[in-house]
C-alpha cells in the first residue's frame, strides 16, 4: 500500500529546502533564497477550530478566554483566538502542537476547510492594499485584530498580528489569512503576483516561527 | 474650392420648425391621461390617437420626454425571448421599426445588424437551443452557432480557453440590432403632436383620483385633470407611483442599471454581442462608440448614479472576451432604472382592480425593445376596455397563482425569497 | 455611488460585501389559512418606496449576519436616524 | 527648433534625447516632452482632422480637454498626445484622415455644413427605405476617430490599488499641497493626487512672485519638498482622478514611469474626507474659426514656453478675458515672442501692475475688444472687433492666444452629486451645497491671488482633518481669518461669444457643433442644455465636455432669453478617458479547484466551470462518454464529487431550522441512515436537494448541490431570522472531498482498503457509516444510488483525498477501475430518471411538478416550512407542467436537449435526452403540460433547424434502467 500523505492545498511552485513530516503533513521548514522579506508562509497544516455556542463568551478554549467583542483577537502561548460574532470564535494553533478537539459539541475542526497563509515583513500591508479594500492597518485598532471580509474577491478571515510602523516599508508588520481551501491556487497566484514588485518570496515555517516569537516577546 | 461652386441653398425647411409643436395649455379634462412621457407612454398615445381616434389625450411628464429609460437604454432590439408569450410581442415590435420610420417620417436609424448571445457552457448551449426552437417555431430567425462561427462574425472575439468563461458558441439572431433610442422618442412625440396629443413636460402627477372603484382624475403640479382613463407607464417609477397613489403593491424591485461608451472608433464590431455569464453586452453605435453595460447592483435604488464597481466589472469582462478593447478608453457612463419582476416579464393589466386604471410596467431592461408593439396593444386595451389576447398572459394575478412566466430559466433573486 | 453599510458585527463596510434581503415585511406568517393574495403580498409584493425604507441585509463576505438597516433608496445611502416615508 | 533650454521652470531634460517616428520620419524630442510637444517642437501644427467636417486641428489646451491632438500611438487609437509622455521609439500616426492631417481629401466636407443642420440624420436617408442600409454603411465608415485592430494585444502590466485614507487631496497645486500638509499635521493618513507628472499646478510655470518676492514656480517646488518629506502623505503623480462617488469613494488611474512596476494602475480610495483643489481650466472664446491650429489657450502657450521650452509662435495676438492672459503675454514677450496686440474682453478690472508692464513693453492693449475671426488653414491673420461688433481691425500673426475666462474643474463635486449653481460674481458653476466631508480649495473657489490660493488650501486641509475628528482648537479659526484677510474670489468675464453669426464658431470641437447648430436645436424645441447635448451633439465626444461644458449652458440661457439662471450640464465618470486595461487592473481570475484537481488533469480530464469550481466533465475526446458510462454500468468507476455542498448544523434548535427549510419531516432522520430531501423557495419551486445524516444529538451533517453551497448558510439564517433560535452552521464544503465509487464492483474495491463490514446487511442501501480507509484515514461513507449502481460516496478530509483516491485506484486496478466525469454521471442518472435541478427544472418548476411530492410532509404546518403554502395552493392547478419520461419512436434519433413539445402551441420541452448505451433506446425526460403527461401519450417534437420536420416520442414509465432499483440496492 502506498504511503499515506496529506497534501497542502498551497503550492508555491518552488521546491522547499527542508521538509518535515508531521502527522502525515509534509511541512516546508525553509525555502531556498527566502530573501529579506516580505514573505509568504503556508500554515495550512496548523490546526484551526471553529467554536460556536450561544454563550461563547463564557467559554475558555485551550484554557484561554474568548475576547469580549467581535473583531478582537488575543494571541497567547501560540494560540490565536478571534471573536467572530456574538456566538462564534475561531481558534488558530500557531504553535507546533494542537491538543485534541475538546468534547464540547460547539467545536468543529475546520483545519481542512481553509488555506492558512502568513504574509509579513516589509511592505506586507502594501501587498494587501493591492488585493483588498479592507483596512489591515486601521489606526483605530490595536493588533492583533480580526477582519472578516473579501481579499482578492474571496471571503476571508484576516488577522493583523502587527501593524507597520509609519510608512510601512521598514516594518515587521503582517497578517495571517484563511480562505476556502478550493481557492488556494488562485489566491496564492494573486498574492505572489501582487507581491512581486516588493520582492515577496515563499518562506518556510521557521521564518514564521521567528516572527511569531518576536511578536510574542 | 468645391463648396464655392455649389449653389448655396437655405437650411432645409425641416431644420427649423419645432418637432412637437408649441407648448400646449393643460386642459381640465382629457379622455385619457398617460403618466410618463417615455417610450411606452408616447407610443400608446400615438396609437390611441392614430388607430383609435382617441386624440384627446394628455401625456404628463415630470421632467422632459425621454428623460428616463427611453434616453438611457443602449438601444438594442431583438425578438429572441424565451417563452411563446413574449416572442410574438417582440417580433411585432421588431417588425414595426421600419413601419414607424415611414409613418413618422423620422429616421429611427434601425440597424438590423444581428445579435449574438454568447454561451459559455454545455448547459447554456442547451438552454439556447430551447430558446432558438421557440423563436423558429414562431417564425423568428435564430440559430445556434459554435465558437468558430461566432469568431467569423465577430473577429475581435476571444475564443481561447484561458478566460473566466470560455466561449462555447452563441445564439445568433440576425433580425435584431440597434435603433437610435432618442430618435424613437422624438419621432413618436412628433407623431403624437401631429395627431393632437398634448405632451406636458415639466409637469408632475401628484395624485390619481378614484370614486366608487372608477378613475376620475389626476392632480398635477399644474392643475387638476378630470379623466376616465389613466395609464401609468412611468418606467422605473411606476411601481412606486401605483402603490403610493393607489395602494396597489406590485412584485417589482427597482434597480439601477448602468451603461457606458468608449471613445469613438472606426468599425470594429458589426453585431450586438452579449454574454449572460459576464453580465456584459457590447455593440458599436453609428458614431463609432462601443456601447457596453448590463451589470446591475442587486438592490433597489432610485438613483441613477454610477458605481466604480460597475466600470471595473465591465472592464474585466471586456478584457476577457473582447481583449482588443483593452487598448480603448472608456469615455462616458450613465445610469437608469430597471423595474424588475421575479419572472423577468412585464405586467400589463388594467380595467379590473379599478375601472379605467391601466398599468404597463415591470419591463426591467426590455422596455425599449417592446415599446412599439406595446403601444399598439395598450392603446387597443384602453380604447376598448378589453384586454387584447396578446397582453393577457402578462396579468398581475399570475404571481399569486404561482404561475410565473418563465422568461428566465434561472431564478431572478434580488431577495432570497424570490 | 458607493454604498457602505454598517454591519452590527463588522462595522462600516463596502456595500458589495452584502446581499440585499428585501423590504422588511415582518415575521413569517402562519401557514394555516394563508390566502393566495396574503401569501403573494408577503412573498412578492413591494412598496418600492422612493425614500427611506427599513430593509434586510446579509453580510455575505464577512461575518454572515442578517440585520436590518435603513436606507434612502433615492440617494442609495444608509441613514442613521430613520425617518420612514411610507 | 531651438528650445529655451535654460529656463528654471522647465520640466524637460534637454540633455536626454528621445525619438519618435511620424510620417515615416524619425523626429527628435527630449525627456519630459509629451508626444504633442515633441511634434510641435518639430514644426507640426495640424495634428488631426475633426470628426464631422474634417477641419484641421492643433494644440489648444495642452491638458487634453478636446480631441484636437488625439492620434494613433503604437497602434493605440485616440491617444491624447498632449498628456502622453514621450517614450523612445513611439510610432505616431494621424487618425480619421484621407491623405494626411496636413492635406486631407475629406476636408471639402467643411464647405457643406449648411446641408447638415442639427438633427440632420433624423430627417434624411430614410426615404426610400432601401437607401438607409447603404447610407448607414457610409456613416459608420465616416464616423469614429481611431482604429483598433481586432487582434490588437495591449502590452504592459496593469495593476490596481485599494487605499484607505483619512484625507484625500485632489490636485497637487499650491492649494492642494498646502491642504495635504495641513491635514497631515495631526498624523492622519493623507493621499495627494495630481494629474500631471509633477506637483505644482498653476504655480509651476509662472515666474511672477507670490507677494514676498519668491517666484511662484520656486514656491511650488518648496512646497513639493515639504510634501515629500512628510511620511504620512502618499503622493501619486500622473494620477488623474476619474470618479468621485458617494460615501467619499474616489477612483483615479496612474500612469507609470519608467521606474514603476506598472504601466498604468487603477486606484480606488475610500477616504474619510476630501479636499478638491483641482483648479481651473480655461473657458474657450467663441468666434469664427476659434479652433484653427494656431489658436491656443493662455495656459497652453505659457506652458509650452515655460515647461517645455518651446516658444509657441513668432508673432502673436492675444484675445483674453482674465489677468492670467495678460501675465502670460508679458512673460512670453520677455521670452522673445512678438505681440501685435492684446485684446482684453474686459473694459476694466485688470490688475494695474500688469497693464503697466504691458505698457512698459509697448504692447498695445485694446480693452473691450475680442477676436471675431481667425484666418488661414493655420492662423495667418486675425480680425479683432469691439465687443459690440461695431469696429474691426486685422492683425497678421501665426499665434492667437484666446481665452474667454476661467472655468473651475468641479467634476469631483458634480460626480459626488453636489447641487451646482451659477455664481454671478465669478461666472462659475459652483456647488451650492457641499457634499458631506468634501471641501473646495484654491483657484476653483474663484481666488487668484497666490497667497489666497495657499491660505484656502491650508484652511480646507484643516477642515478635512476636523471632519475626521481631529480637534484643532484655534487653528481652524486662525486659518479662516487668514483666508478672509486675503483677496477673495475675482469677478469673472461672462462673455460667451464674439459678435458673430456663429456658423463657424465651434462650441464643441469634438463633435463639430457650432453656435448655429445649437440655435437650430433650440428652435426645434430642445430647449434645455441636456437635450441640446443629445440633439446637436455637444460635449459627448472624446473630450468629455471640457470644451463646451461651461459655454453651452451660458449660451442656451442667453438664446432662450431665460429668466432663470443657467443650469450646468452634468458630468459623468470617467472624468478623464481611461483604458479598459487600466480599469481591469490586475484582474485575477478566482476559481476553486478540488483536492483532486491535479490528478484529474493528469488523467485527461476536460475541465469546465461549474459555478465557482473547475470540474472534470469528460475524460476523453468522446463527449458522449461511452466508455466512461459502460464502465460504471458493467464494472466500477470513480467520480470526484468534491464540489458538493457540505455542512454541519448543531445546537439546541438545529432540528427546528432543518424543519423550516426542508420539505420533509426531519425529525424522522435516524442515525446510521441517510435522508434524501429537498428545499423549496416560497413559490414551492425546488431550489436544492441533498441528504441529511444525524451524527449526534442536535448534530447533523447535510449536503447541498454544488451551485447552492455558497448560499445555504444565508438561506437558512434568512428564513429563521425572526425566530431567535440557537443553532450553528459550519460550512465544510471545502473541508471534505467526495469520491463517488460506483458500479457492480464497487464493494470489492472498497473492501480492499477498509476493514469495515460492507455487506448489504451491515451497510445497506441508504446507510451511513463512519469508516476507516487505508488503516487510519476517517471517511464518512454513504450508500447512494444517483447513477443507479451499487455506490459508495466517501467524504474524506480534503488533505487526505489524493491518498484515498490513489488507494482506491490501486485497489480497483484489477477490475479496470476508471474515472468518470460529470457528463457520464449526467447520462447515468438520466437513465434512472434522477433529476438535476436546473436541468429537469427551471425557476417556475415546483416540487410536485418534478415528481418529488413524496418528499413533502403536509403535517408539519407548525414548522412554517418554506414553500409549503405555495405547494398547497398550486396542488390542484391543472395547468402546471409535469416531468415525464419519454422515448423516441425512432431510437436512432434522440431529440436534442431543449427541443420543444408542441401542437399548435408550445406544450413543453425536452429536459435531457440521450440514446442510452445501456439499453439502446432513445430516452429522456421532458416537462410537459399535465394533459400530455399520461403514459402512452404521443408527443410532437419541434427541434431547432428542423425545417418543418417533426419528431415523435411517447410518454413512458420512469425510470428507464433497473426500475426496481435492484442494482443500486445490491
Amino acid at each position: 500500500m502506498a504511503e499515506i500523505r496529506r497534501e497542502s492545498p498551497v503550492d508555491f511552485g518552488v521546491r522547499s529546502l527542508e521538509t518535515e513530516v508531521r502527522s502525515d503533513w509534509p511541512v516546508a521548514l525553509a525555502y531556498d533564497a527566502e530573501g529579506d522579506g516580505p514573505w509568504v508562509v503556508d500554515l495550512s497544516h496548523k490546526t484551526r477550530w471553529d467554536l460556536q455556542d450561544g454563550q461563547v463568551g463564557e467559554l475558555t478554549p485551550a484554557g484561554q478566554s474568548v475576547p469580549a467583542t467581535p473583531g478582537m483577537s488575543v494571541l497567547a502561548d501560540g494560540i490565536l483566538i478571534n471573536r467572530m460574532n456574538r456566538t462564534q470564535t475561531s481558534i488558530y494553533h500557531l504553535g507546533s502542537d494542537a491538543p485534541d478537539l475538546p468534547d464540547h459539541p460547539g467545536f468543529t475542526d475546520v483545519t481542512e476547510a481553509t488555506i492558512f497563509l502568513a504574509l509579513f515583513g516589509p511592505h506586507a500591508l502594501h501587498i494587501a492594499e493591492k488585493l483588498s479594500n479592507l483596512d489591515l492597518g486601521d489606526p483605530n485598532k490595536e493588533a492583533p485584530f480580526l477582519l472578516q471580509g473579501p481579499f482578492c474577491h474571496v471571503p476571508c478571515q484576516i488577522v493583523t498580528l502587527e501593524k507597520d510602523a509609519e510608512d510601512g516599508t521598514n516594518g515587521a508588520g503582517g497578517f495571517v489569512l484563511t480562505c476556502s481551501r478550493g481557492y488556494a491556487q488562485s489566491m496564492v497566484h494573486a498574492i505572489l503576483d501582487a507581491g512581486a514588485e516588493f520582492g515577496l518570496r515563499p518562506a518556510g515555517e521557521q521564518r514564521f516561527a521567528q516572527w511569531l516569537a518576536a511578536l510574542s516577546s | 474650392m468645391f463648396g464655392k461652386m455649389m449653389p448655396r441653398m437655405g437650411t432645409p425647411k425641416w431644420g427649423q420648425k419645432p418637432l412637437w409643436g408649441r407648448k400646449p395649455r393643460l386642459k381640465s379634462h382629457y379622455d385619457a391621461v398617460i403618466i410618463g412621457g417615455g417610450l411606452h407612454g408616447l407610443a400608446t398615445a400615438y396609437y390611441l390617437a392614430k388607430a383609435h381616434g382617441l386624440t384627446d389625450v394628455a401625456i404628463i411628464e415630470k421632467r422632459y420626454i425621454g428623460f428616463g429609460g427611453a434616453g438611457r437604454n443602449t438601444a438594442i432590439v431583438r425578438a429572441n425571448q424565451r417563452t411563446q408569450y413574449n416572442v410574438p410581442l417582440y417580433k411585432e415590435a421588431l417588425d414595426l421599426w421600419p413601419v414607424l420610420t415611414r409613418e413618422l417620417d423620422f429616421n429611427l436609424m434601425f440597424n438590423n445588424c444581428g445579435n449574438l448571445n454568447l454561451m459559455h457552457s454545455e448547459a447554456a448551449m442547451k438552454a439556447a437551443r430551447m430558446t432558438i426552437a421557440t423563436a423558429q417555431f414562431h417564425g423568428v430567425e435564430s440559430h445556434l452557432i459554435d465558437a468558430k462561427e461566432a469568431k467569423a462574425l465577430v473577429p475581435a472575439l476571444n475564443i481561447s480557453e484561458d478566460i473566466t468563461f470560455p466561449i462555447h458558441g452563441a445564439m445568433f439572431h440576425p433580425p435584431g440590432g440597434i435603433v437610435r433610442h432618442d430618435a424613437v422618442v422624438w419621432g413618436l412625440a412628433k407623431g403624437c403632436a401631429k395627431h393632437g396629443v398634448h405632451i406636458h413636460q415639466q409637469t408632475e402627477a401628484t395624485a390619481i383620483h378614484t370614486e366608487n372603484g372608477k378613475i376620475t382624475g389626476v392632480t398635477t403640479s399644474r392643475g387638476k385633470i378630470h379623466t376616465p382613463r389613466v395609464l401609468v407607464t412611468a418606467g422605473g417609477y411606476s411601481a412606486g407611483i401605483i402603490y403610493h397613489m393607489l395602494g396597489i403593491k406590485l412584485p417589482i424591485s427597482v434597480l439601477t442599471i448602468q451603461a457606458m461608451v468608449t471613445q469613438p472608433l472606426k468599425p470594429i464590431l458589426d453585431h450586438v454581442v452579449s454574454s449572460g455569464a459576464y453580465h456584459c453586452y457590447a455593440n458599436q453605435t453609428l458614431k463609432g462608440e462601443i456601447a457596453t453595460g448590463a451589470h446591475m447592483d442587486p438592490w433597489p435604488n432610485y438613483t441613477t448614479q454610477n458605481t466604480a464597481h460597475y466600470i471595473k466589472h465591465q472592464a474585466e469582462a471586456l478584457s476577457d472576451w473582447l481583449p482588443c478593447l483593452r487598448g480603448v478608453k472608456f469615455m462616458r457612463i450613465w445610469g437608469g432604472l430597471a423595474d424588475m419582476t421575479p419572472d423577468m416579464a412585464p405586467i400589463m393589466d388594467g380595467n379590473n382592480l379599478i375601472d379605467g386604471f391601466y398599468m404597463d410596467c415591470g419591463w426591467g431592461y426590455f422596455g425599449f425593445k417592446s415599446c412599439s408593439a406595446v403601444g399598439k396593444y395598450m392603446a387597443a386595451f384602453m380604447a376598448s376596455g378589453n384586454c387584447p389576447e396578446m397582453l393577457k398572459p402578462f396579468n398581475l394575478k399570475r404571481y399569486e397563482n404561482h404561475a410565473l412566466m418563465g422568461e428566465t430559466a434561472a431564478l431572478v433573486s434580488y431577495t432570497p425569497d424570490n | 455611488m458607493a454604498l457602505t453599510l454598517t454591519c452590527p458585527v463588522c462595522g462600516k463596510r463596502n456595500g458589495y460585501e452584502f446581499r440585499y434581503g428585501g423590504e422588511d415585511k415582518g415575521p413569517r406568517p402562519a401557514e394555516e389559512g394563508m390566502t393566495p393574495s396574503a401569501w403573494c403580498d408577503y412573498v412578492h409584493m413591494n412598496k418600492c418606496t422612493a425614500g427611506v425604507q427599513k430593509e434586510w441585509w446579509f453580510h455575505r463576505d464577512g461575518c454572515g449576519a442578517w440585520f436590518t438597516t435603513y436606507r434612502d433608496t433615492v440617494a442609495n445611502l444608509e441613514v442613521d436616524a430613520p425617518e420612514v416615508t411610507e | 527648433m531651438n528650445r529655451l533650454n535654460q529656463l528654471p521652470t522647465l520640466r524637460i531634460d534637454p540633455a536626454e534625447k528621445r525619438t519618435l517616428s511620424y510620417r515615416g520620419k524619425s523626429l527628435p524630442g527630449v525627456a519630459g516632452d509629451t508626444v504633442a510637444t515633441a511634434l510641435f517642437a518639430n514644426g507640426v501644427r495640424i495634428f488631426a482632422r475633426s470628426l464631422k467636417y474634417h477641419r484641421p486641428r492643433g494644440l489648444y489646451s495642452l491638458d487634453g480637454e478636446c480631441a484636437n491632438t488625439m492620434m494613433d500611438v503604437d497602434s493605440i487609437p485616440n491617444v491624447r498626445t498632449e498628456n502622453t509622455l514621450l517614450k523612445n521609439g513611439m510610432v505616431v500616426k494621424e487618425q480619421n484622415v484621407k491623405g494626411s492631417a496636413e492635406f486631407d481629401w475629406m476636408g471639402f466636407i467643411d464647405k457643406f455644413d449648411w446641408m447638415m443642420p442639427a438633427g440632420f440624420y433624423y430627417h434624411t436617408m430614410h426615404k426610400p427605405a432601401a437607401v438607409w442600409p447603404h447610407a448607414m454603411k457610409q456613416i459608420r465608415k465616416a464616423a469614429g476617430l481611431g482604429e483598433i485592430s481586432p487582434d490588437y494585444v495591449m502590452r504592459g502590466r496593469f495593476d490596481e490599488l485599494f487605499l484607505k485614507a483619512d484625507v484625500t487631496v485632489v490636485g497637487g497645486g499650491a492649494a492642494g499641497m498646502r491642504a495635504a500638509l495641513a491635514a497631515a499635521e495631526g498624523g492622519l493618513r493623507v493621499v495627494l493626487l495630481e494629474a500631471r507628472p509633477h506637483l505644482g499646478g498653476c504655480f509651476d510655470y509662472r515666474v511672477s512672485d507670490n507677494g514676498d518676492g519668491t517666484p511662484l514656480y520656486q514656491r511650488a517646488r518648496e512646497l513639493a519638498e515639504q510634501v515629500a518629506a512628510t511620511t504620512n502623505i502618499r503622493v501619486f503623480t500622473h494620477a488623474p482622478l476619474v470618479g468621485t462617488y458617494s460615501n467619499n469613494l474616489i477612483t483615479a488611474h496612474q500612469v507609470g514611469s519608467d521606474s514603476d512596476s506598472f504601466t498604468e494602475r487603477y486606484i480606488e480610495i475610500r477616504s474619510e474626507s476630501i479636499v478638491v483643489a483641482t483648479g481651473c481650466i480655461e473657458r474657450p472664446l467663441l468666434f469664427d474659426n476659434n479652433e484653427r491650429p494656431g489658436v491656443m489657450q493662455v495656459g497652453c502657450a505659457h506652458r509650452l514656453a515655460r515647461t517645455y521650452g518651446i516658444l509657441p509662435g513668432k508673432q502673436a495676438v492675444f484675445a483674453v478675458g482674465h489677468d492670467l492672459g495678460l501675465e502670460a503675454a508679458i512673460d512670453l514677450f520677455d521670452l522673445g515672442l512678438k505681440i501685435g496686440c492684446v485684446a482684453d474682453i474686459r473694459e476694466d478690472g485688470q490688475n494695474p501692475d500688469l497693464l503697466m508692464a504691458l505698457a512698459d513693453r509697448a504692447i498695445p492693449v485694446l480693452k473691450g475688444w475680442v477676436a471675431a475671426k481667425a484666418h488661414g488653414k493655420t492662423v495667418t491673420k486675425v480680425t479683432l472687433t469691439t465687443v459690440e461688433g461695431t469696429v474691426k481691425r486685422d492683425f497678421d500673426c501665426d499665434l492667437l492666444v484666446a481665452s474667454a475666462g476661467l472655468t473651475p474643474v468641479t467634476g469631483p463635486f458634480i460626480m459626488a452629486q453636489a447641487k451646482m449653481g451659477y455664481d454671478n460674481h465669478t461666472g462659475y458653476f459652483l456647488p451650492t451645497e457641499l457634499p458631506e466631508r468634501m471641501f473646495p480649495a484654491g483657484r476653483l473657489t474663484g481666488v487668484g491671488d497666490p497667497r489666497a490660493i495657499e491660505a484656502s488650501g491650508r484652511l480646507a486641509g484643516l477642515q478635512a482633518a476636523a471632519a475626521c475628528g481631529v480637534s484643532l482648537n484655534g487653528e481652524l479659526d486662525a486659518a479662516k481669518a487668514a483666508t478672509a484677510a486675503l483677496p477673495g474670489p475675482e469677478r469673472g468675464c461672462k462673455l460667451v461669444t464674439a459678435p458673430v453669426k456663429g456658423r463657424k464658431s465651434f462650441i464643441c470641437f469634438d463633435e463639430d457643433a457650432t453656435i448655429k447648430s445649437v440655435k437650430q436645436a433650440i428652435d426645434k424645441g430642445f430647449d434645455v442644455p441636456e437635450l441640446v447635448k443629445r440633439f446637436a451633439g455637444v460635449g459627448l465626444g472624446p473630450g468629455q465636455g471640457g470644451i463646451p461644458g461651461h459655454n453651452l449652458p451660458l449660451f442656451v440661457a442667453k438664446y432662450t432669453a431665460s429668466s432663470a439662471t443657467p443650469k450646468p450640464t452634468t458630468l459623468r465618470p470617467p472624468l478623464v478617458p481611461t483604458f479598459i486595461a487600466t480599469y481591469a487592473g490586475a484582474h485575477h481570475h478566482m476559481f476553486k479547484r478540488t483536492p483532486l484537481h491535479k490528478s484529474q488533469k493528469a488523467a485527461g480530464g476536460v475541465f469546465r466551470n461549474i459555478g465557482v469550481w473547475k470540474r472534470a466533465r469528460y475524460f476523453s475526446d468522446d463527449f458522449d462518454c461511452r466508455e466512461e458510462i459502460l464502465n460504471v454500468r458493467g464494472n466500477v468507476g470513480m467520480l470526484d464529487g468534491s464540489t458538493l455542498g457540505k455542512f454541519r448544523i448543531h445546537g439546541p434548535d438545529a432540528l427546528k431550522a432543518l424543519q423550516r427549510v426542508y420539505v420533509s419531516d426531519m425529525s424522522k432522520v435516524k442515525e446510521g441512515r441517510i435522508k434524501y430531501s429537498a428545499m423549496c423557495n416560497d413559490d414551492g419551486c425546488v431550489i436544492d436537494d441533498g441528504v441529511v445524516v444525524k451524527r449526534g444529538e442536535n448534530d447533523y451533517y447535510f449536503t447541498t448541490s454544488t451551485g447552492r453551497a455558497g448560499a445555504t448558510v444565508e438561506w437558512i439564517r434568512y428564513h429563521t431570522r425572526f425566530d431567535g433560535w440557537d443553532f450553528h452552521l459550519v460550512n465544510l464544503t471545502d473541508a471534505m472531498g467526495v469520491i463517488n465509487l460506483s458500479g457492480p464492483n464497487a464493494r470489492k474495491v472498497l473492501a480492499k482498503v477498509t476493514d469495515a463490514d460492507l455487506s448489504s446487511e451491515a451497510f445497506p442501501f441508504s446507510g451511513y457509516r463512519e469508516i476507516t480507509v487505508g488503516g487510519s484515514i476517517p471517511a464518512r461513507a454513504m450508500r447512494l444510488g444517483f447513477v443507479g449502481e451499487l455506490s459508495y460516496e466517501l467524504h474524506v478530509a480534503a488533505s487526505y483525498m489524493q491518498a484515498v483516491w490513489d488507494l482506491l485506484e490501486e485497489a480497483g486496478a484489477e477490475f479496470g477501475i476508471r474515472n468518470f466525469g460529470v457528463e457520464a454521471q449526467n447520462v447515468l442518472r438520466m437513465e434512472k430518471c434522477h433529476i438535476i435541478l436546473g436541468q429537469e427544472s427551471e425557476q417556475r418548476t415546483n416540487l410536485l411538478d418534478v415528481g418529488l411530492g413524496f418528499l413533502w410532509d403536509r403535517t408539519k404546518s407548525a414548522c412554517k416550512t418554506v414553500g409549503a403554502v405555495a405547494l398547497r395552493q398550486a396542488e390542484k392547478d391543472p395547468n402546471r407542467f409535469k416531468l415525464v419520461g419519454i422515448r423516441m419512436e425512432d431510437d436512432d434519433r434522440p431529440a436534442r436537449d431543449g427541443a420543444l413539445i408542441v401542437d399548435t402551441k408550445v406544450r413543453g420541452y425536452v429536459a435531457t435526452m440521450r440514446k442510452s448505451f445501456t439499453t439502446g433506446e432513445a430516452v429522456g425526460m421532458a416537462l410537459v403540460e399535465k394533459p400530455l403527461s399520461d403514459i402512452g401519450t404521443r408527443l410532437e417534437i419541434f427541434e431547432d433547424e428542423c425545417n418543418g420536420v417533426r419528431l415523435y416520442a411517447r410518454v413512458v414509465k420512469m425510470p428507464f434502467y433497473d426500475p426496481n432499483g435492484e442494482r443500486m440496492k445490491a
